[in-house]
C-alpha cells in the first residue's frame, strides 16, 4: 500500500509497510464501526413528536455490555497492534546485524557528509573517501552507520529505506540498513535545524557491485592495487573483485 | 471562615533542638573520609529533618489525607520523570549509542566558539 | 476634559480592564484568545500559500523566505495551542462556567484571577512584540529543541528565541494562577448539597486538566529557566561539550507536551458532555464511568511522553515501554468514547448548530484518535515521524478540539453570555463550511506523509520523491480548502457580532437545561444568582420518569 | 472596590479545608514539580558527572550549614507565630512574623557573602556543569525567599490588627516548604561528593 506513494528499497521497508497495513485494517475496522454506529444512532433517535426520551443511567449491564464487549476485543486488538510494532522496531533499531561495511553520517547545518572506507575496507584510515550530501552504496549490501552531528539536532531520514534516526550533538547513534533495489533516493533532515532545513537534502545512490566499484576506483587515489589492499572485508571483497574486472 | 485551632500546638522549641542537633550531625558526618558515612548522614538526615518539619510544622499528619497523597503523588511524578530520563542523561551509553567524549574540537562548532565572546 | 467624564472613563476601566469578576475575566480570555486565533489563522494562510502556490506572492504578505517561513510555522503552532486553545478552552470556558455551575457568587480568590488574566495579556505581548525586534520572531519550532534554541548563531533569531521562552513562561504563570483559582473553587465554594458527583462533566473536566497542568508544568518551567541561562548567561545546561545533555530538554518538553493534549482535550470533552446530554434530552452514559476513565487518562498522560521522541536519539529499549503505555492509554479513550456515542441511544435528538459541532467533534475526533495508533506504535513511527501524517493526525485532533468544541461551547452559552440567541442559518453556514473544509484540508496531508512529505519545510525544490506533480496537486488541494474554512470564519464573526444587538432575546433558559448557570437571567448580573442555590441532584436528569417536564434542573426540591 | 468585600466563594468550605489553606496547598504541591524537575534535573547530570565533585568542594560547607540554621530558627518563629495566630494574640503573631522576615534577610544576606566570595574565586555560573546548577538551584530558592518575605510582611501587617488571622497559617506552610527545598539543596550542593 505505501509502495503505491514511494519505493520501498531497503530490507526493512517492507515490515514497516506491513505494519502500517495491520494497523491501517485493525483501526479502520473500529472506525468506521464507530462513526457507523453514531450515525445511526442520530438517525435513529431523532427527535420525533410525541416519542418521549428514555431514562438510562448508563448502568444497566444489558446496555453496559455494548460497551465492555467491544472495548475486551480492542483491548485485544492493542496486543496485536503492539506484539507487531514491537517486533519491526527490534528489528529495526535495538538489533544490529553483521555489517559488511560501516559508513560515518555526519550532520551539520546545513548539509549531510559521509565518510565511508576506502578500498582497505576500514574506517578512519588514510584512503577514506568523503563526500558531502551524495552517499553511493553497494546493492544487497548491510551497512551500519555511525550518525554524528556537529552543531544542533539533524535527523538523518531516507524515506525510500523507511529509515529515520535523529543526529545528536554528543552522540555517536549507531544504525543500519540494507539496500535491496538500485536507484538514486532521497536523504531529508526532519528535525528543524534552522534556517536552511529545506536545503539540506541529500541522494543516498544504491549502485550495483560493478558501478559502485567504478565509483570506489574514481575516488580513490592513487588507485590501489588490489593485491596491496589489506584485510580486506567479506563484502569489500565481491567489490575488489568486481574492481579488478573493470581495470581489466 | 473558621480561625478555630484544628491542630494541637506541641512543644516547638524542643522539635527546633532536635533539628539543629540533626544538622550538626549531618555537618559532622561530612567531615568523615568514608563516602558512605558522608552521604548517609547528609541524605538520612535530611530526610529525617524535612519528615519533622512536614510533621510538626506543617501538620500534615492531621490535614485531611488527600493532601498528603496529592504531594506524594507529586513526588511520584518526578520520581516517573527521573526514571524515564535517566536511561539517556545519566548514562553514558546505551543500546546501540554512546556519548562522545567531551573534549572533542570538532564537536565545538562555529556556536561553541561565538559563545564564549 | 470634565471631571464627570473622567469619572466615566475610570468606570469603563474599572468595568471592563480592572474588573475582578469571573464573567468579565472570561470575556478578556475568551476574546484575546479570538484575536490570537485570527493571528494565528493568518500565519496558517500565509505558510500554506507557500506550499500550495510555491514562491509566489502571497497576498496581503508578499514573499515567503526560508527563516520566515519556519517562523510563521513555529509561531502558528505556539500560538494556537498555548495562546487560543488553553486561554479560551480553560481559562475562558472556565472563568464562566465554574461558579455558575457550582453555584457561587465568583471565583474563592478574585484578584488572583484578574493577575491571571493581566500575566497572560503581558505574555501574548511579549510574544508579538518579538516580530519587531532585530531578527524577527523565532522560527525553532514549537518545540524549541537546543541547542538550535539556545544558541543564537544557530537559530540567527537570538532575541526572538529569549522572548518567545519569556513569553511561554510567563503564560504557564498566568495558567498556574488561574488554574489553582479554578481548582479551589470547585473543591471548597459548590452550593450546598452539590455532592462529587453532582458537579457537571465540563466542571470536572476544566479542573482535572488544571491538575494536569500544574502536575505536568513544573519540570519544564525549570527546563524554561536553564534554557534562558543558556542563552542569555551561556551556561551549559544543554550543551555536550559542556557536560549537558540536549536530550533533556527533549524530556522535559514532552513530560508538559503530551499532558498538554489531555489538558486541552478534557475540557473540550466536557462542552461535548454538555452539549450532548442537553440536545438528546438524554442523562450522561455511566456518568462514573466517563470520570473513571477521565481520572485513567489523567494519570496515564504522564508515562507515555516519550513516544514524541522514539527516534529522537533515546535508548531504543526505552521505545517498548512508551510504546506500551501509549497504547493504553487508547483504552479510556476508547471507553470514554464509546460512552459518548451510547448516551445518543434512547434519545430524542435535536440537530441544532451546537448540537451539530458536538457531533462533528466526536465524529472528528474519532479520526484523530485512531491515526495516533500508527504513531504511537514505536515500528511505523520510524516512517512516519515528523511527517505530514503526524501534521494531519494531531490536527484531527486539535481542530476538533481547539475549534470545533469551542464553536458548540460559544453556539451553546451564547445565550448566557450576551442574553441573545445566535442565528441558526447562519451557523448552519457556518458549521457546514467549516468542517467540510477541514476535511479537505487534512485528508490529503495523511496521503502525503505517507508519501514521505516532511514537515516543516518550506520548499520541496530540493527533493526529488517530494516535487512530484501528483504530490503538489494534494498541498494545493488543501491550501485551496484552508482558505475556504478560513473565509466561512467570517460568516461567524458577523453571525456573533450582529446577534449582540440584533439576536433573539435568550431569556434564562432557552435549551431547557438542568445546570445551574441557566437559573439565573441572561446575562448573569454581578454576584450571579439572586439568592444562592441549593442543590438537589445531578446535572442530567432528562426525560426523568412520571414528571411532566422532560427535564428536572439541579436546584429544584423533589 | 468590589474586590474588597470578599466573595462568598471564598468563604465556604466544601472540603473541610478553610480555602486560604487549599490554595495554600496547591501552590506547594505546583512548587514540589518545578523543584522536583530542576533537582531530578541535577541529580542526573551530578551522577553522570563524578568529576563534578571536584566543583562541589569548592562551595562553602559552612556558609550553607549557617544557612540551615537561620532558615529552620525562622521556620520555628513562623510555627510560634501559627500558634499565636490561634490564641488570637495578632500583635504577637506579627512580631514572630517579621522575626521571620528577619531570618529571611539574614539568610539573603548569608547567600550574598557568599556568592561574592564565590565570584572572587572566578566560580560564575557560566564556570561548569556543577556552578550552573549551583547558582539556579539555590537563585531559584532564594527567590522564593524573597518572594514569602514580601507575602509574610504584608500578611503581619493584617495580623498585627488582629485581623486574617487564618493567613499567619498559610504563609507559614509555604515559609516550611521553602525550608524543607533548602533541607535538601544543602547536602546536594555542599556535601555530596
Amino acid at each position: 500500500m505505501l509502495e503505491r506513494y514511494l519505493t520501498a528499497a531497503s530490507t526493512y521497508a517492507h515490515s514497516i509497510d506491513h505494519l502500517f497495513i495491520l494497523i491501517a485494517l485493525v483501526v479502520g475496522f473500529w472506525l468506521i464501526a464507530a462513526e457507523g454506529m453514531m450515525f445511526a444512532l442520530v438517525f435513529k433517535f431523532r427527535a420525533k413528536d410525541g416519542r418521549p426520551t428514555q431514562y438510562i443511567t448508563g448502568e444497566e449491564p444489558q446496555l453496559k455490555r455494548w460497551i465492555s464487549i467491544p472495548h475486551y476485543i480492542i483491548i485485544v486488538c492493542d496486543i496485536v497492534i503492539l506484539a507487531g510494532a514491537v517486533m519491526v522496531w527490534y528489528n529495526i533499531k535495538q538489533v544490529l546485524p553483521p555489517a559488511d561495511v560501516t559508513v560515518r553520517v555526519i550532520g551539520q547545518q546545513w548539509a549531510w557528509s559521509f565518510q565511508q572506507p576506502g578500498p582497505d575496507g576500514v574506517l578512519d584510515t588514510a584512503d577514506d573517501i568523503r563526500t558531502v550530501g551524495e552517499l553511493h552504496v553497494m546493492v544487497n549490501t548491510t551497512y551500519r552507520f555511525e550518525l554524528l552531528s556537529r552543531d544542533v539536532v539533524h535527523s538523518f531520514a531516507v524515506p525510500a529505506f523507511r529509515l529515520k534516526q535523529d543526529a545528536l550533538p554528543g552522540r555517536t547513534i549507531t544504525g543500519w540498513f540494507r539496500p535491496n533495489r538500485v536507484g538514486t533516493y532521497d536523504i531529508q533532515c526532519t528535525q528543524m535545524c534552522g534556517i536552511g532545513h529545506a536545503m539540506m537534502a541529500g541522494r543516498i545512490v544504491v549502485e550495483t557491485p560493478q558501478d559502485h566499484a567504478a565509483w570506489l576506483l574514481r575516488n580513490t587515489d592513487p588507485p590501489v592495487a588490489v593485491e596491496q589492499a589489506p584485510a580486506v572485508s567479506p563484502a569489500m571483497g565481491d567489490s575488489l573483485a568486481a574492481m579488478a574486472a573493470v581495470r581489466r | 471562615m473558621t480561625t478555630e485551632a484544628h491542630v494541637q500546638h506541641p512543644n516547638y522549641v524542643k522539635i527546633w533542638a532536635i533539628l539543629v542537633a540533626l544538622l550538626i550531625v549531618s555537618v559532622a558526618g561530612s567531615m568523615s573520609h568514608v563516602r558512605e558515612v558522608v552521604l548517609v548522614a547528609a541524605f538520612g538526615v535530611a530526610l529525617v529533618k524535612a519528615y519533622m518539619v512536614a510533621k510538626n510544622f506543617m501538620h500534615i499528619t492531621v490535614e485531611k489525607r488527600w493532601v498528603p497523597y496529592l504531594l506524594v503523588m507529586c513526588l511520584l511524578f518526578m520520581a516517573i520523570l527521573f526514571a524515564g530520563v535517566a536511561p539517556d542523561v545519566m548514562k553514558q551509553s546505551g543500546q546501540n549509542w554512546t556519548k562522545n567524549p567531551v573534549a572533542q574540537p570538532a564537536q565545538t562548532g562555529t556556536g561553541g566558539a561565538a559563545r564564549h565572546e | 476634559m470634565n471631571a464627570h467624564v473622567e469619572h466615566a472613563e475610570a468606570e469603563i476601566f474599572q468595568k471592563y480592564f480592572w474588573s475582578t469578576d469571573h464573567k468579565v475575566i472570561a470575556m478578556q480570555y475568551l476574546f484575546t484568545g479570538m484575536a490570537m486565533a485570527l493571528i494565528g489563522g493568518f500565519f496558517a494562510y500565509v505558510f500554506r500559500m507557500q506550499l500550495g502556490f510555491p514562491n509566489q506572492h502571497v497576498p496581503g504578505y508578499g514573499l515567503v523566505t526560508p527563516g520566515r517561513y519556519n517562523a510563521l510555522v513555529t509561531m502558528h503552532g505556539s500560538i494556537m495551542i498555548f495562546w487560543v486553545a488553553m486561554p479560551v478552552l480553560i481559562a475562558a470556558f472556565g472563568n464562566f462556567l465554574i461558579p455558575l455551575m457550582v453555584g457561587c457568587d465568583d471565583m474563592a480568590f478574585p484578584r488572583i484571577n484578574r493577575l491571571s488574566y493581566q500575566i497572560f495579556l503581558l505574555s501574548a505581548l511579549v510574544l508579538l512584540s518579538s516580530f519587531l525586534v532585530k531578527g524577527g520572531p523565532f522560527g525553532g519550532a514549537w518545540t524549541a529543541y537546543p541547542p538550535l534554541s539556545a544558541v543564537g548563531s544557530y537559530n540567527l533569531t537570538p532575541i526572538g528565541a529569549t522572548l518567545w521562552l519569556v513569553a511561554v513562561a510567563l503564560e504557564f504563570v498566568a495558567f498556574l494562577l488561574g488554574g489553582i483559582n479554578f481548582t479551589v473553587t470547585t473543591m471548597n465554594s459548590r452550593a450546598p448539597g452539590m455532592k462529587m458527583y453532582d458537579i457537571p462533566l465540563v466542571i470536572w473536566m476544566i479542573v482535572l486538566a488544571s491538575v494536569i497542568f500544574m502536575a505536568s508544568v513544573g519540570p519544564l518551567v525549570a527546563g524554561a529557566i536553564m534554557l534562558l541561562f543558556d542563552q542569555t548567561v551561556s551556561t551549559g545546561f544543554f550543551d555536550p561539550s559542556r557536560g549537558g545533555d540536549p536530550l533533556l530538554w527533549q524530556h522535559l518538553f514532552w513530560f508538559f507536551g503530551h499532558p498538554e493534549v489531555y489538558v486541552v482535550l478534557l475540557p473540550a470533552m466536557g462542552i461535548v458532555a454538555e452539549v450532548l446530554t442537553v440536545f438528546a434530552r438524554k442523562k450522561m452514559f455511566g456518568y462514573k464511568t466517563v470520570l473513571y476513565t477521565t481520572w485513567a487518562v489523567g494519570f496515564l498522560s504522564f508515562v507515555v511522553w516519550a513516544h514524541h521522541q522514539f527516534v529522537a536519539g533515546i535508548d531504543p529499549r526505552m521505545a517498548n515501554i512508551f510504546s506500551v503505555t501509549t497504547l493504553l492509554i487508547s483504552v479510556p479513550v476508547t471507553e470514554m468514547v464509546f460512552l459518548y456515542i451510547a448516551t445518543l441511544y434512547g434519545g430524542s435528538i435535536h440537530l441544532d448548530t451546537p448540537m451539530l459541532w458536538a457531533l462533528a467533534f466526536i465524529a472528528e475526533f474519532m479520526i484523530g484518535g485512531v491515526t495516533g495508533i500508527f504513531l504511537g506504535s514505536s515500528g511505523t513511527d520510524i516512517y512516519l515521524h515528523d511527517t505530514y501524517f503526524i501534521i494531519a493526525h494531531f490536527h484531527y485532533t486539535f481542530v476538533p478540539i481547539a475549534i470545533i468544541a469551542v464553536f458548540a461551547g460559544i453556539t451553546f452559552w451564547y445565550p448566557k453570555m450576551f442574553g441573545r440567541m445566535l442565528n441558526e442559518t447562519l451557523g448552519k453556514i457556518h458549521f457546514w463550511g467549516t468542517v467540510a473544509a477541514f476535511n479537505v484540508i487534512f485528508i490529503p496531508l495523511f496521503i502525503t506523509g505517507t508519501a514521505g512529505d516532511q514537515r516543516r519545510v518550506y520548499s520541496y525544490a530540493q527533493f526529488a520523491e517530494l516535487s512530484r506533480p501528483a504530490l503538489q496537486h494534494l498541498r494545493t488541494t488543501s491550501t485551496i480548502a484552508l482558505l475556504v474554512m478560513l473565509s466561512f470564519q467570517f460568516v461567524f464573526l458577523f453571525n456573533f457580532f450582529w446577534s449582540l444587538r440584533s439576536g433573539k432575546p435568550a431569556g434564562t433558559n432557552p435549551w431547557r437545561s438542568t445546570t445551574l448557570e441557566w437559573t439565573v437571567p441572561s446575562p448573569p448580573p454581578h454576584g450571579n444568582f439572586a439568592v444562592l442555590p441549593t442543590v438537589y441532584r445531578g446535572p442530567y436528569e432528562y426525560g426523568v420518569p412520571g414528571r411532566a417536564d422532560d427535564f428536572f434542573p439541579q436546584n429544584v426540591p423533589d | 472596590m468590589s474586590a474588597s468585600a470578599k466573595p462568598i466563594a471564598n468563604t465556604r468550605s466544601a472540603t473541610g479545608i478553610p480555602t486560604v489553606r487549599l490554595i495554600t496547598w496547591w501552590v506547594i504541591a505546583s512548587e514540589i514539580v518545578i523543584f522536583g524537575g530542576l533537582l531530578a534535573s541535577y541529580l542526573m547530570h551530578r551522577l553522570a558527572h563524578p568529576e563534578w565533585a571536584e566543583s562541589a568542594s569548592h562551595t562553602l560547607t559552612w556558609a550553607g550549614a549557617l544557612n540551615t540554621f537561620v532558615l529552620l530558627t525562622s521556620s520555628l518563629c513562623a510555627v510560634l507565630a501559627h500558634q499565636a495566630a490561634d490564641a488570637h494574640d495578632g500583635p504577637r503573631a506579627a512580631k514572630l512574623l517579621r522575626l521571620t522576615v528577619l531570618g529571611g534577610f539574614i539568610f539573603l544576606c548569608i547567600k550574598g557573602y557568599e556568592w561574592t566570595l564565590d565570584i572572587r574565586e572566578g566560580f560564575v555560573i557560566s564556570s561548569g556543569g556543577f556552578w550552573a546548577f549551583y547558582y539556579t538551584l539555590a537563585g531559584l530558592h532564594g527567590l522564593h525567599v524573597l518572594a514569602g518575605m514580601i507575602i509574610m510582611l504584608i500578611v503581619a501587617a493584617d495580623t498585627a490588627k488582629n485581623e486574617e488571622l487564618q493567613r499567619v497559617e498559610c504563609i507559614g506552610l509555604y515559609w516550611h516548604f521553602v525550608d524543607i527545598v533548602w533541607i535538601f539543596l544543602f547536602p546536594l550542593l555542599y556535601i555530596a561528593r
